[in-house]
């Protein structure tokens, strides 16, 4: 199971797929959705509680037919720009997309992962999100005869998650903040994940979150794969790339030049790293 | 303690909303400036507020603001770190939030925020992230708190899209929603402090900053403004009030500036 | 908040109050109960998913009239002897019974938590209990028309845990096997939990599972307190006492002479502790 | 491998079940007899078996036989520890079980299981306690073994609850409940191993242990057994297969019996 990200996106990954990448803010999994870009992925429908940067990256190269989300911009910074030119322009391709709250996708995590068709949640009430996104609708307590929102389960055909460590049978340590990454994964029928490192032995105390191997579809080594974000106890968030980010993909051309530079001009991770270094993009 | 700085408008509506925190308050943080009041409020008057922020970090102490809503630092100063689905459901729903912080594109005259679109829905003229949590926050938060830049295109007479709701029409319209959030408790913007009148529920003015007159509050209002009978003057930021805030700012910068070092 | 086990119960646990003592096998809150039934309280709805020794020795003291739960027991060993002659022959009085399975019970829970007021599960189908227990109900997804179970939440008046520390501050770090004591504890109206010791500082690695202090009502610090249940990191089960109590449970005699010397004949946990000692029932 | 050793009727059912579990599988255990078949078929031809109890305890390994289903040996020795809601709802009811070990007090023809009462349920004869996880597994582990000791009183024409389905009537009844578990792939008592048919799903008679005849067993059966065309005789358990049992069930009474050591 332990194989290449390349191998892993190539294998597991087909055009047209529901794909979740998760990762609040944390453990973004980038390098991998770099090679989503790079094998030419397309007609993906995106899922993400907070569609930033990578998400940018992947609508803007043409990736995605349909998102659903709950936020997207670039965090802390602004716009994501390329997510907007598709909503706003069709650029480079129309994108339709399924909004959400936060508490409504991750309930629909949630439920995708425990089997349940639909999640709960008092939720909704007094938005326009209601009217916005048809696949929200109600059931009433049998008890106190209150109407509460639902959602249908989310099942992903394939999540995609990074994180700190993989011991050589596979089992997945997750360290720090922890978003709905377990249910994100735990709800797809194919889970990939890229780690910082595969080691003998995982450093994981009593009560970690360590998803067991059986659960996991493959497994990838890609030390840094969560750049610009970041793994808590190997690097930090590089904050100063999302702000360049904003003025790289404030423009179509620079956004393009970007991506055939850094994604299509290098065949992985590490050389990708390489040349934003030599560039001046990375200390 | 002396008043005689210089200070910009961002201060002053970061000072003042920082003002209306209390200690021990259990606190759901926005990014942005909520985050900027809540972290000036520790340091100031409430260092016993409970800082929860939705990445799931409980009772997180960051050492400076952080850019995103899921820095390092706030889970590595955290007592608790929980997922995304347990701080939505056991800790907002749950009711156990005092105060929701809360920024948003455009405010309504009931406190409703649109944090969605510019323009219509399916093809906006400017599409915005979207609510992330803050229905959620808006609906469960004991109350909310809203802080925003004034213009006559942010205080709007009529949303583009309501993500999250204040009053709604107001008159007792959000009671209905039978939730156990009870709705603004005030909004801030850079000119003054907003709160909803008791019957209709509509925000009017209630105190404004030195120097602001009543008038240019007004003006950059998007609907005919209630005024209070008495508006107050708010006083300007404390010396000690501007120099926390610099300084955590300063700290902020150095160390999002901070080159970061990657294993390979 | 940080008080006595006995100055806790007197000012937060009422006659007739909902109480779970929760704890799943581990951090069982003995010392807890014991004081309950010391301070003679009555009409209790003790709740708990397994009432094991503890809730025996709590209905056969005449602290309770209902109980809800899924499994009474003594795990491993067999029978809960004085659960059963309340249920057989009302004895020492009537009890009244709610019955789940688990998952149903930990839906009512996780509901509680949540503050909805139902839970959802795939449960129940084909067995009697649905019949035997009224508060299970349907509701119909709708998305695919499935018809799916439903619990009432479960909203205690009081819960009761036990846990390995309390920091000064009352922040309370829970290790090991933590059944549902979270969402029993965020459940309740009420949250006191007793611990092993008070700490300066937790011993909680990232990811730990701690509640803050503003959760929680009150605190007491009682070492040995989840004895002859055990605390990961402090000491193990008590096996063989749980192999006794077979025997001083089958017997009305027996068991009235148990409470009377071991609980009402002594103050409080650590005299307790002091006298089974003297009496060879703990080494 | 020699047969030559003396036995119990307990070991044979014990070593039986065991065999019946395939290596790689995801194992939900109960404790008492399924969780020693469980430890030692991990001992024996399964050791890459996944053991889940339903205290959380994932991919466990204790190094004896707990005495509860929540032993500290299991936290220490697992993989991941998560809590009984996940347990229960992201692994059980997600289908992610491939078998569930049952005890019970009473099993009919159709596989069904009580746990609960004997007598009426409002004034029970005998209070047992209850299904406690058994009927959530019994709907979700994709298949399920059940394990009992056999009488007239244990296998009965009808239960006197039903805390746990297994094929209901039977002739399909049970794909009406429309969840991921098949039901019961086997039946094993200290006498035989039963199966369901094909057609009816009642369990027949489809192997026997050696020295027990047919006409015992169904004598010991309270309903008109069937038994299949075709007998086989189980072989007796190996001399390996009961020094690993018996120097596991030794090493577990020794450390049960160790005396505990109490911070006070």
């Amino acid at each position: 199971m332990i194989t290449t990200l390349s191998a892993m996106i190539a294998s597991h990954v087909r055009d047209g797929d529901c794909v979740a990448l998760e990762g609040f803010t944390h453990l973004i999994p980038f390098a991998a959705g770099h090679e989503l870009i790079r094998q030419r992925r397309r007609d993906l429908h995106l899922v993400r509680l907070t569609p930033d940067v990578i998400y940018d990256q992947l609508i803007g190269a043409g990736t995605a037919r349909a998102l659903t989300f709950a936020w997207g911009g670039n965090p802390g910074v602004g716009s994501a720009h390329r997510l907007r030119d598709a909503i706003e322009h069709a650029w480079p391709q129309a994108l339709s997309w399924v909004e959400h709250s936060h508490a409504g996708l991750a309930a629909a995590y949630t439920a995708g992962a425990s089997g349940l068709p639909f999640g709960v949640l008092r939720g909704y009430l007094g938005t326009d999100l209601r009217a916005a996104n048809l696949s929200i609708a109600e059931v009433v307590c049998p008890y106190t005869g209150e109407r509460l929102a639902t959602v249908p389960a989310l099942r992903p055909e394939v999540t995609i998650l990074h994180a700190q460590q993989a011991d050589q049978a596979g089992n997945v340590l997750i360290r720090g903040i922890i978003g709905a990454q377990k249910e994100a994964g735990l709800a797809a029928h194919k889970l990939l994940v890229t780690v910082e490192e595969i080691v003998e032995r995982l450093d994981a105390p009593m009560n970690s979150v360590v998803l067991p191997h059986w659960s996991v579809t493959a497994i990838a080594c890609v030390p840094a794969g969560a750049w610009p974000s970041y793994a808590t106890g190997y690097y930090a968030r590089d904050n100063a790339f999302y702000v360049t980010w904003d003025e790289i993909s404030r423009d179509r051309q620079r956004f393009v030049a970007f991506v055939d530079r850094y994604i299509h001009g290098t065949t992985d991770h590490a050389q990708m790293i390489g040349l934003l270094r030599a560039d001046g993009l990375l200390p | 303690m002396s008043e005689a700085c210089t200070y910009t408008a961002d201060e002053m509506m970061t000072v003042m909303a920082s003002r209306l925190l209390i200690d021990g308050q259990v606190c759901f943080v926005g990014i942005g400036l909520p985050s900027a009041a809540a972290n000036l409020a520790v340091r100031l008057h409430a260092p016993a507020l409970h800082l929860i922020y939705e990445s799931g970090t409980i009772d997180t102490r960051p050492r400076v603001l952080p850019l995103s809503i899921g820095d390092g630092d706030l889970a590595e100063t955290a007592t608790a770190i929980v997922s995304l689905p347990e701080v939505f459901a056991y800790w907002l729903q749950a009711g156990r939030v005092d105060v929701g912080f809360l920024g948003a594109a455009q405010v309504d005259r009931f406190g409703n925020l649109n944090s969605t679109v510019i323009g219509p829905y399916d093809r906006p003229t400017t599409r915005l992230p979207g609510g992330g949590g803050a229905p959620d926050i808006a609906l469960h938060a004991k109350q909310v708190l809203v802080v925003l830049k004034q213009s006559p295109r942010s205080f709007v007479a009529r949303l583009d899209f309501r993500s999250s709701p204040g009053f709604l029409g107001g008159s007792g319209e959000r009671a209905r929603l039978r939730v156990g959030g009870l709705g603004p408790a005030a909004l801030v913007s850079d000119y003054g402090v907003f709160k909803p009148s008791v019957d209709t529920q509509e925000l009017e003015l209630v105190a404004r900053y030195p120097g602001v007159e009543v008038e240019s509050i007004v003006n950059a209002t998007g609907w005919p403004l209630r005024v209070a009978a008495h508006v107050e003057v708010v006083s300007a930021p404390t010396v000690e009030e501007l120099q926390v805030l610099r300084d955590l700012q300063q700290l902020t910068r150095e160390a999002h500036s901070r080159p970061i070092r990657l294993p390979i």
